[in-house]
């Protein structure tokens, strides 16, 4: 789960990172009042989950009040790729020295918390990963004793020569560290972090990425979900705890397990089809999580045939056939229905499918084929 | 011979007494394995199903049920704490199946595990199975087969799928090894591949990874220094949109993106059969043995 | 530093275990008022620090707020062991089934905190430990790691047997080890751990001892200090840096560096004199804490001879001469003096004590002897 | 030969610009000590008395100033981060002479080192003098002479005191090491007591405790068992009262009270010649020499 910048800032200070005044705003006469409050210039920032906000317009600075409540009538409301702008974040204009990148990420292959800054901020990280390297430094973390001051003050030498600037990085450091940890995050990222004329260093972006297993123990963090940015279908799925991702095929697929999911989405294309989602029904499903799922599949007008592929393992054949016929009770599905069986119970769910007139496959293979094939009919 | 599990495995099931864990401990016990004891807090001294001893804690079981492997049932937020406890009573192997435990847990953890030089499998994984000798975990007994491979993976029904297809073609198994799919997992395809090499039974080795990561293009290395059997890999996700979990920062770390032609390119390299579809496992194989 | 009963389990408390409620009063009025409020029978409690307070009559129960008032005008004003009570703690008279012991403490040998229970509790831990070891049972906590759920579990366990009971102790543990961390302690003890008919476990008594090198980071814990239970001559020697400790003799040693200062001590007591104190001046001296040490000396009645120990490292001979003259000239002392000085700077500190009429030996053997003799002579 | 510290030791001073640091720094270097570094965060590219160079970061000492040790000298609430740092850069030996480490911080501190293998000696200590060769510390050059005995010890001017008895009788030393009298230290009796042994000019060693805890003890036990060059001991402390410091139940845990009587009771049975003042030192040592 990504937080909004203005949420991760929230976070950030509460930890005591030094960041500018600032609110969120979700009409233009609140944005104007926020800046009169402020006084002098403001930065009014699209709050949406994508990189390149402001190479879409999604940022804005204004002179005065009224210009910031011009600005947030034009933000509020547009798309940045896909996503509709329902909030704006209000902060003053500060005046910036030098810009900095300073991020903590759980690292994979370390197994370990690494941070990561450069002295080349307030652009596209990634960017100067590729093209100036030399710019960026690392040092991991041991989870057992968290960054330690030297550990700051090594990278925190690398962005300042300035002894109270490196100083206040280093800090700055322990602090996103603690808030990483304290949030249960995955990612936690200042960019950029800026000097101000006057000697300051200030965090004047905030992102941070939470790990979904933490949200049950971190009611604080859970809360913060913003279910209005989210694809209503994606949202619906959670709630019913399957993992599903809505794509741009037509081939609805649902499917125990996230590797075979995948694997039947690419075998989908391999035989000429595209995949209209990822669906993960999950171990230990119900008869209501099918239903669910084809509630979700159906709702999607791309879809042209839906395709079942179920291992049984833990999860039941049986149950599958039951919330299938259930919800083709339920609801009118009139799309073809290609159904791929094997594993736990299967000769009961045979059964169960023959008598409410569907027909099971066992290779995973000719009923991926048979569904391309049906999709391919009816578009 | 087989790895990790075998018939001298003793396992205690933690979390014996709850949904998930007696319904598999049935099902292990009636696979053959040899489970000595259970662990459910505040239930030592009774017995599951009138026969496995169960004890209030993992030392308990290991001093006197005389267990030297545990696997894990229990609720997400008491696995990590299972996993110390199983470490503590002095287990040589821990799988741990359950599904949600944090990164930041794991991450401390596994320096809990590699000052004891204990073994884990998963989280978050369907166990391993050594065909006609024990099972620990999830994987169906019925799907496998006695044999000369090695089956390593990242996942769970796509693993059930290719050793389905495996047994069908008259491929059995020397052991299967599902590693789990989390960010930060105990045992890796590197551990299983070198484990795989050194078993005198294991003929050929198949390895099913996943998009994200670099686990796969480290095992590509590997294989390519170290493994002398043949290898035939899969990985899930071509099609998989670009991963919305992780932000750039992390791919800038691992210095990869994590995709699936990425990977597939780096088992290409390393000489390792690219299987097209699950069903490619036989042929490819075929071809290398 | 040792905290007050009262002091410790309001932190117990904070930390999240259950204490029967109860207050702090200094006046038998206060303590009446208090048990009004908590209502039945109460307990009065001296708050000082040491043991054994129930058997010198420092505890009493009383049925109802008029007799909780005539225990308190018994309690309050007493002496325990040298020591004056002047709070007491009133609490509920708990209706107890059981009794054990729960404690962490930091281990020199393992270097790591151990937890030490007991089923048999509410009874001095040092005796059972003597008569009945097998009923003690330890866990030793790796520092980067805390107590872990299990070990928690694994003694409580020893405790109980019923599970709700084994989980309260077990949580009430970790609760312990959260609360002995954050106050810096060195020793955190709940002695008795009490169950109560119903089945509740509740912390009926609780001892914390913090380590002094912690109180400069912990405002919150060194504000806990209570001056008023200290010797004021230990108050003072603290404020001016010193080390001291008051004792029964009669030969007052002033030495720099503890190791040496109580082989001083050792060689009074060699040549047939009494140590009337311990005191280290300590490392970088100055002439200032010399004279606050010849004021705390001297105003010690008992004391016949002073018997200066000082070998030079980067304590300099001459600060501590300077110290001499200085407070011989500001304060009348009519006793007699003996110094022994060696190392950094002995030759212009002989010359400084010569012209203000000292003589300055170099030998410890001989000084001590001289100083033994003295006092010797003044009896 | 010598313990620990040698004309091979070069030294970088963590804190080489404060008062203590400054001070010390000078006695090292007119010891003749190889003190190659110093380091203040902020004032790296100066240089200490126009001669030593100093860094902002330990690992700048040791990789651009070629340092192997380091002595610590800053304040109390930065040693223990100063003592991770110096872990990290790689060096062998730290010495801490900083006094008020909390004893919680040197109980994570110290698998730390032992995970990196490094030898802390101190914090709260003295530090070590290899006579002729190398001082890192604060004992007084002056007092010491190149010699043949090996002295150990938790105290610091008493230290001083044995020293100077010894070199008065011409008995010099091949390394004295002040171990620091805290609760938790990085480097006990036992370890001296071992490298004394293993010492080729090391002909006799010299043992100071106190009261407190069981180090001596355990020291005894040891040499009994292991050493077999002479050894003489002290214990301070036979007329102090009953600690206050620490409760009842340190005392369980460790098996004793940790007083005078019993630790020289400890060291008898362990064949160690007690003193009973320090001037019996030199007297006892001719005897076993």
């Amino acid at each position: 789960m990504n937080l909004h910048e203005y949420q991760a800032r929230a976070r950030l200070k509460a930890a005591g990172i030094p960041v500018p005044d600032g609110d969120v705003a979700s009409t233009p006469e609140a944005v104007e009042q926020i800046a009169q409050r402020i006084g002098g210039g403001v930065v009014v920032k699209a709050q949406v989950h994508v990189g390149g906000r402001g190479k879409a317009g999604g940022i804005k600075l204004a002179a005065d009040p009224h210009e910031a409540r011009m600005n947030a009538e034009k933000i509020l409301g547009m798309e940045i790729k896909g996503l509709t702008v329902q909030k704006v974040l209000v902060v003053p204009a500060a005046e910036i020295a030098s810009e900095s990148y300073v991020g903590v990420i759980m690292d994979r292959t370390s197994q370990r918390p690494v941070f990561m800054v450069s002295p080349a901020g307030g652009v596209d990280i990634e960017e100067v990963a590729a093209t100036t390297p030399e710019k960026i430094f690392k040092a991991t973390v041991d989870p057992r004793f968290g960054i330690l001051p030297h550990q700051a003050m090594d990278l925190a030498f690398h962005l300042y020569d300035d002894i109270a600037q490196v100083r206040q990085a280093a800090t700055i450091m322990r602090q996103l560290y603690r808030a990483f940890v304290d949030a249960g995050a995955s990612l936690a990222e200042i960019n950029p972090l800026i000097t101000t004329p006057d000697g300051r260093v200030l965090a004047l972006d905030a992102k941070l990425a939470i790990d979904d297993n933490e949200l049950g123990r971190r009611p604080d963090v859970a809360e913060l979900r913003d279910l209005s940015v989210e694809e209503p279908s994606e949202v619906k799925a959670r709630n019913a705890s399957l993992s599903y991702i809505k794509l741009d095929g037509n081939v609805a697929c649902c499917v125990n397990g996230a590797g075979l999911a995948m694997a039947t989405m690419d075998l989908v294309k391999y035989y000429g089809g595209e995949p209209a989602n990822f669906l993960d029904i999950g171990g230990s499903s119900s008869p209501d999580k099918v239903v669910a799922a084809l509630e979700i599949i159906t709702a999607d007008p791309n879809v042209k045939s839906i395709l079942f592929n179920i291992f049984g393992g833990i999860t039941r054949c049986d149950d599958v056939a039951n919330g299938i016929v259930t919800a083709t009770g339920q609801i009118t599905i009139d799309l073809p229905i290609v159904i791929r069986l094997t594993g736990t119970n299967e000769e009961i769910a045979v059964e169960i499918l023959k008598r409410a007139g569907f027909e099971a496959l066992t290779d995973m293979d000719a009923a991926v084929k048979e569904a391309v094939r049906l999709a391919g009919e009816a578009a | 011979m087989s790895i990790f599990i075998d018939r001298d495995t003793k396992l205690v099931v933690q979390g014996i007494t709850g949904r998930d864990g007696s319904f598999h401990t049935k099902q292990m016990i009636e696979y053959g394995t040899c489970v000595v004891a259970g662990v459910t807090p505040g239930k030592g001294g009774q017995r599951f199903e009138d026969s496995v001893p169960i004890f209030n804690t993992v030392a308990e079981a290991v001093s006197e049920g005389g267990a030297n492997a545990s696997v894990i049932y229990v609720p997400a937020r008491f696995a990590a704490d299972a996993v110390y406890e199983a470490a503590d009573a002095g287990v040589e192997l821990i799988v741990c199946i359950t599904e949600g435990i944090p990164v930041q847990d794991m991450s401390r953890l596994m320096p809990y595990l590699a000052e004891r030089r204990v073994r884990l499998i998963g989280a978050n994984c369907p166990g391993a199975i050594s065909p006609g000798r024990a099972k620990v975990g999830i994987i169906p007994g019925q799907i496998c087969r006695e044999g000369r491979i090695g089956v390593v993976s990242r996942s769970g029904t796509l693993t059930y799928e290719i050793i389905h297809q495996l047994s069908a073609a008259g491929l059995g198994q020397t052991t299967c090894v599902g590693i789990g799919g989390d960010p930060i997992i105990g045992t890796n395809f590197i551990d299983c591949l070198a484990a795989f090499e050194a078993d005198d039974e294991t003929e050929a080795i198949v390895l099913i990874g996943e998009i994200g990561g670099t686990d796969e293009q480290q095992a590509a290395e590997y294989t390519a220094q170290h493994v002398t059997k043949p290898v035939v890999g899969f990985i899930a996700g071509q099609t998989a949109p670009p991963g919305r979990r992780m932000g750039h920062a992390g791919a800038i770390i691992s210095g990869s993106s994590g995709t699936a032609a990425e990977k597939m390119a780096a088992l290409e390299r390393a000489g390792i059969g690219v299987m097209k579809r699950p069903a490619d496992v036989v042929p490819l194989l075929e071809e290398r043995l």
